[in-house]
């Protein structure tokens, strides 16, 4: 924080320093942004496999399929124990290193010093630390399945005792570790720089909502991974020093008695590693609809309606979420009289959400909406995280979760919320941003054909899950058909991996664009979007130490439309 | 009758058509919500569209309610002001109050008494049928303690293939006890009362007919009632990821008229081992 | 808000040698009784609760004193009380729910109710 | 840059980056010592039988190390207090003892680990040297951190240039929040594993 933070009449530095081991919160963001899409990516293609042993059990996997080691998928046929680590796999990577890091990792890291005023994070080396400490975590989790034993195979969630018996569950434990140190030393950046480093004139008052949302994440982040790093040193304990912390006595494994001293206790870290992930939905979720409102005032033209009831929302959701983790145990075997409990607070937290949509289709009212492609992604947004709200409802009811729980219904309702919702938003952010990054904005018609694919196919693969959840298919099935239940709806599978393929191929057209665009796309002003907030105030890409003199801040974020004035948006940093 | 099709498979015990009824009132409200806020939403999105000449226009109500001014006919009324000035929050929390209203509804009348009834108010043991099921990887272990109603004593060191859930046959009462694999058999309209254990991971107890789903921990014993109203031949299914075999890890189960059940437990009773085996240790196997 | 005026450049906290050779003879006096309570051997609760008392007093001293939370700008204040809240959640409703596993395990037979079910 | 935000009471917090810094990260610490407090609760109320640990653990080197550890609060508070005065050799010696008293710690801790190794007692031994091992022991890591934590400051002292740094004084804060704070898990980790 001390010399580093300024940047001006410093000498050229090399080429390592600038683009590779840079403290620069710009490069760590891009940095951030290229991996974690490198990991949605693989994320992507682990689930693209799984699709085609859902759609077609025991068909040979085309192309791929001979690829593999014949102990995973003999025959070019998926493996049962192929399956559940690409199920683990898929979710933890999309979750730990694709959708937060992207959200919090990459948009956090370039926008908040720019939205505040700031030159640079409070803490600029150890935000460099964050992303290394990010990246060497995300490659040892990837190369667990290079490793003997293969990577983890009891789902993201990982519940002892299958985690503990079941191989390739260390190395996941210890990815973990670093993922979670990195975030915890990124949040803690994040906090200090957005009490500390704000412009003159910029009042908490007068913060983005983006803003507010990476600072509710932050909090989020912070108090919310430790308990799952606690929780994930004891289980390395299990597995590596044989305790039982989370081993019960007298287990008899595949006809095996177990040595274990036992007394342990499996729902104990079922509750830590819940207590962390509720909150993380949050954190998927928040940051992409800071990014949403962000894009909505831009593109409607006027002020965001209600912004101080989206910022008090965002905080309380940020409370309450540590107080409902227990939703996703409720047939776990846990106290019934404590599901009570959890219910009345999964039903108090749907307020601020239902609160913070509610003001964003409002904002919409008496503007003049302009469909950019960013629009585009955040209008989309808000009807299909709609749909992902409303679908939480039965699932947080205690009666009604029952039946519905650990079916594909859940699967639905979760990926309408972070796909539909999160990566749709995060995809918009892209298109918003891309001018700030490189100076040059991407091409509009691709980013049509892209948003118009994604949307149909997304819709396409989660919609059809909702009538399986409904018919009782469960989730994590290597084969569905082996279930005389599943069978009716076994069609939808295929539509669903159809749509997936559909979805892969839509892809395509964003990341050529977003390499082209980069290089030859078409060059932009400093403010090409007409925007109010601090970030446009400065050139594109803004140079190290972002503003050639500290702004002076002289109004709320969404100052559009003002009466009496010439042009339609009045910057934050005008004098008059 | 088919049992499945689409949508929810047929009702089969008592509170099955509860939980059913939440879900199909919870839906009407999602669609019903969906609808009317996608209508709103839509006429939005037409009406400010983006056109010539016509600039955006700021609503009173975006700005912070101190530079909001009230018309004179409020001034003698000082709620009546606050009111005024913060319509715009208000008028955002108005869709809330309603699901919020909604909601507490769902939970006084309807979450709360209905929960508690399954999962917290068990049969007495008396009217009940009693029984026990052991899961493992990757199968069920249906005990019943046959007719001295007495379940005998197991231990985890006699787990054999051919004694899966490591019964004690030198204890008098383990002698009757009736074990079958992947085959549960319940009685039509009797409570039974389901005394859930696991060997080695943690599984789930799921029979869509009957809208139950119970996590078995090992370590733990947990209990769980169904009262059948079909006669019919189910799907008994681990809902918890187990390991490699969990989809293959499936049951039968057969609600069969009291008559028929009673004669079926008689005949598997007759036929369990009277005298203790010798049994190896479980190393060997 | 900071003291400006303070010689030192920020906002440190001027320290006094007396208080914390104090609160080093009451730090170790506690530990010294702590132990000898616990050579007592009470019933357990008690024992808990003693223990428990006396490492309360010490930590609070150390805090209060040697991290100069007393006096300490409000906001780490208001940063504390956030972090107990949500630890308090943390620790109360895993315990909780620990209370009805040793419930499950002691008395298995369940609560009896008006069986069976009334509605076909 | 510091200095003048400082003077900016509406978008400075009033707290300087590095102390600020270090309460946040000591709140992530807060909830890892409470989860593993809790997992500590849960288990042993769940368990059938708990030792008292005057018979299982070596309660004289432990009440030792507890000592140690409070001496050792004493005195980096202490270096702190002379740094406060620019004294360069007050630090030096106060943080060289901070040192050799966390190192006394460690040492007296191997011993009683090798104890309890010598008597065939392993962390998978029962639920409660489970608890022992794993607690001490992620304990031990936070001495670990400590210890570097404090040679460096103690080896930044020896250059002029840091004197002039108006942040020194605030990074010796920072490391002694963090001492005490570990000192504050020992004080509970203490009569938790010792004496209860």
């Amino acid at each position: 924080m001390s010399g580093d933070s300024n940047g001006h009449g410093a000498h050229e530095p090399s080429f390592w320093r600038k683009y590779v081991f840079s403290v620069d919160h710009k490069v760590i963001g891009l940095q951030y942004m290229m991996t974690a899409m490198s990991f949605l990516m693989v994320g992507f293609a682990l689930m693209l496999l799984m699709r085609w042993q859902l759609a077609w059990p025991g068909a040979p996997i085309p192309f791929f399929g001979r690829l593999f080691p014949p102990d995973l998928a003999p025959n070019g046929v998926m493996s049962g124990e192929f399956y559940n680590s690409l199920g683990a796999m898929h979710g933890t990577i999309m979750v730990f290193l694709g959708v937060v890091p992207l959200a919090v990792g990459a948009y956090g890291n370039y926008l908040l010093p720019l939205q505040i005023g700031a030159p640079d994070m409070a803490f600029p080396r150890l935000n460099m630390a964050s992303y290394w400490l990010f990246l060497g975590g995300g490659l040892l989790m990837l190369s667990s399945f290079m490793m003997p034993g293969g990577a983890a195979q009891s789902g993201w969630t990982s519940y002892p005792p299958l985690s503990i018996i079941n191989p390739g569950q260390t190395v996941w434990l210890f990815s973990m570790v670093l993922i979670i140190t990195s975030s915890l030393l990124g949040s803690i950046n994040f906090l200090v720089t957005a009490m500390n480093m704000r412009a003159p004139g910029m009042s908490l008052w007068r913060l983005p909502v983006f803003c507010w949302a990476q600072m509710v994440t932050s909090v989020l982040l912070l108090l919310a991974f430790p308990p799952l790093e606690a929780a994930a040193f004891l289980q390395v304990m299990d597995r590596v020093f044989h305790t039982s912390f989370y081993m019960p006595k007298g287990l008899v494994v595949l006809g095996h008695v177990s040595t274990v001293s036992g007394g342990g206790q499996p729902l104990l870290w079922e509750h830590l590693f819940w207590f962390l992930a509720h909150p993380e939905v949050y954190v998927l979720v928040l940051p992409p609809m800071g990014i949403v409102a962000e894009i909505i005032a831009n593109n409607t033209r006027k002020p965001l309606h209600g912004y101080k009831t989206i910022v008090v929302s965002m905080i309380s959701i940020g409370v309450m979420s540590f107080l409902v983790w227990a939703h996703h145990m409720f047939i776990s075997g846990m106290s019934p009289a404590l599901s009570n409990f959890f219910l009345v607070t999964t039903m108090i937290i749907s307020v601020p959400s239902v609160a913070i949509l509610t003001c964003l289709i409002f904002s919409l009212k008496g503007g003049s909406i302009r469909f950019t492609t960013p629009m585009l992604y955040a209008l989309a947004f808000l009807p299909l995280f709609g749909i992902g709200g409303l679908t939480g409802l039965p699932l947080g009811l205690t009666v009604t979760d029952i039946y519905l729980h650990d079916t594909y219904y859940v699967i639905g309702h979760f990926h309408f919320v972070v796909v539909t919702g999160s990566i749709l938003a995060l995809l918009g952010g892209t298109y918003h941003w891309f001018p700030k990054w490189f100076g040059r904005k991407m091409n509009d018609t691709l980013g049509k054909v892209h948003f118009w694919g994604s949307v149909v196919c997304m819709i396409g693969v989660f919609g059809p899950m909702f009538p399986m959840g409904l018919a009782g298919a469960s989730r994590r099935l290597y084969d569905p058909t082996a279930q005389v239940h599943n069978l009716i709806v076994q069609p939808l599978n295929v539509v669903s991996t159809v749509f997936a393929y559909g979805l892969f191929l839509f892809q395509l057209p964003f990341i050529w664009n977003f390499f082209h665009s980069m290089f030859r796309g078409e060059k932009t002003e400093e403010n090409p979007w007409h925007a109010t907030t601090l970030e446009w105030a400065c050139p594109s890409p803004p140079p190290h130490g972002n503003f050639d003199k500290t702004p002076r801040v002289h109004r709320g974020p969404y100052e559009y439309s003002a009466p009496g004035r010439k042009t339609d948006y009045w910057m934050q940093t005008d004098p008059a | 009758m088919n049992i499945y099709g689409w949508g929810l498979p047929v009702a089969a015990s008592t509170y099955a058509q509860k939980i059913d009824f939440g879900i199909w009132l919870i839906h009407a409200a999602m669609i019903a919500i969906f609808v009317l806020w996608g209508i709103f939403f839509t006429y939005l999105l037409v009406k400010y569209r983006k056109r010539d000449g016509v600039p955006a226009v700021r609503d009173d109500h975006d700005e912070t309610p101190a530079k909001i001014s009230v018309p004179d006919s409020f001034s003698k009324f000082p709620f009546a002001q606050i009111l005024y000035k913060h319509q715009g929050e208000l008028k955002s929390l108005a869709p809330d109050l309603i699901v919020m209203l909604f909601e507490v509804g769902l939970i006084v009348f309807y979450a709360v008494p209905v929960w508690s009834r399954i999962k917290m108010q068990m049969p007495d043991k008396k009217d009940a049928v009693e029984i026990r099921v052991e899961a493992e990887q990757f199968g069920w272990n249906v005990r019943y303690p046959g007719p001295d109603g007495k379940f005998g004593r197991t231990k985890p060191e006699l787990v054999h293939f051919s004694n899966p859930i490591g019964l004690d046959r030198t204890d008098p009462a383990s002698a009757d006890d009736v074990v079958v694999g992947n085959e549960l058999r319940l009685p039509l309209g009797k409570p039974a009362l389901i005394e859930l254990t696991s060997k080695d991971v943690i599984h789930d107890f799921f029979v869509p007919e009957f809208r139950i789903k119970q996590d078995i921990v090992p370590g733990m014993e947990i209990p769980l009632w169904i009262q059948p109203t079909r006669v019919g031949h189910y799907e008994l299914a681990c809902a918890q990821l187990c390991g490699f075999g969990h989809s293959l890890m499936r049951g039968d189960v057969y609600v069969q008229s009291p008559a028929d059940f009673s004669a079926w437990l008689k005949s598997r009773a007759a036929a369990a081992p009277a005298a203790p085996k010798p049994v190896k240790p479980s190393e060997d196997f | 808000m900071p003291d400006k005026t303070a010689a030192a450049p920020h906002d440190a906290h001027r320290p006094n040698v007396r208080l914390f050779a104090a609160v080093f003879g009451a730090l170790l006096c506690l530990t010294l009784l702590t132990v000898a309570v616990s050579r007592l051997r009470l019933e357990r609760p008690e024992a808990i609760t003693v223990g428990l008392l006396i490492a309360l007093i010490k930590g609070g001293l150390v805090a209060a004193v040697f991290m100069h939370l007393w006096g300490e700008n409000t906001l780490v204040h208001r940063v504390l009380y956030t972090v107990a809240f949500f630890a308090a959640f943390l620790m109360t409703l895993p315990i909780l729910d620990g209370h009805y596993f040793v419930h499950l395990l002691t008395n298995p037979a369940p609560v009896a109710a008006q069986h069976p079910d009334e509605g076909h | 840059m510091i200095t003048t935000a400082m003077d900016n009471p509406d978008t400075h917090s009033g707290v300087s980056n590095a102390k600020l810094g270090v309460w946040l990260f000591l709140c992530s610490e807060i909830m890892l010592f409470a989860t593993l407090f809790t997992s500590y609760i849960v288990l042993r109320t769940g368990a059938s039988s708990w030792p008292w640990g005057w018979d299982a653990l070596n309660v004289p080197l432990g009440t030792l190390n507890t000592a140690i550890l409070i001496s050792s609060s004493v005195t980096i508070v202490m270096a702190y207090a002379r740094a406060y005065d620019k004294d360069v050799k007050g630090f030096r010696l106060w943080m060289g003892l901070t040192l050799l008293l966390s190192f006394a710690f460690l040492v007296v801790k191997g011993f009683e680990y090798h104890g309890e190794f010598a008597k065939g007692i392993w962390p998978s031994t029962s639920l409660f040297y489970a608890c022992y091992f794993t607690l001490t022991g992620l304990h031990g890591i936070h001495i670990l951190g400590g210890i570097v934590v404090n040679s460096s400051l103690l080896y930044m002292s020896f250059k002029k240039e840091h004197w002039d740094n108006p942040l020194f004084l605030g990074r010796v804060e920072g490391a002694g929040l963090y001492w005490h704070f570990v000192d504050i898990v020992w004080i509970f980790l203490f009569p938790a594993l010792y004496l209860l």
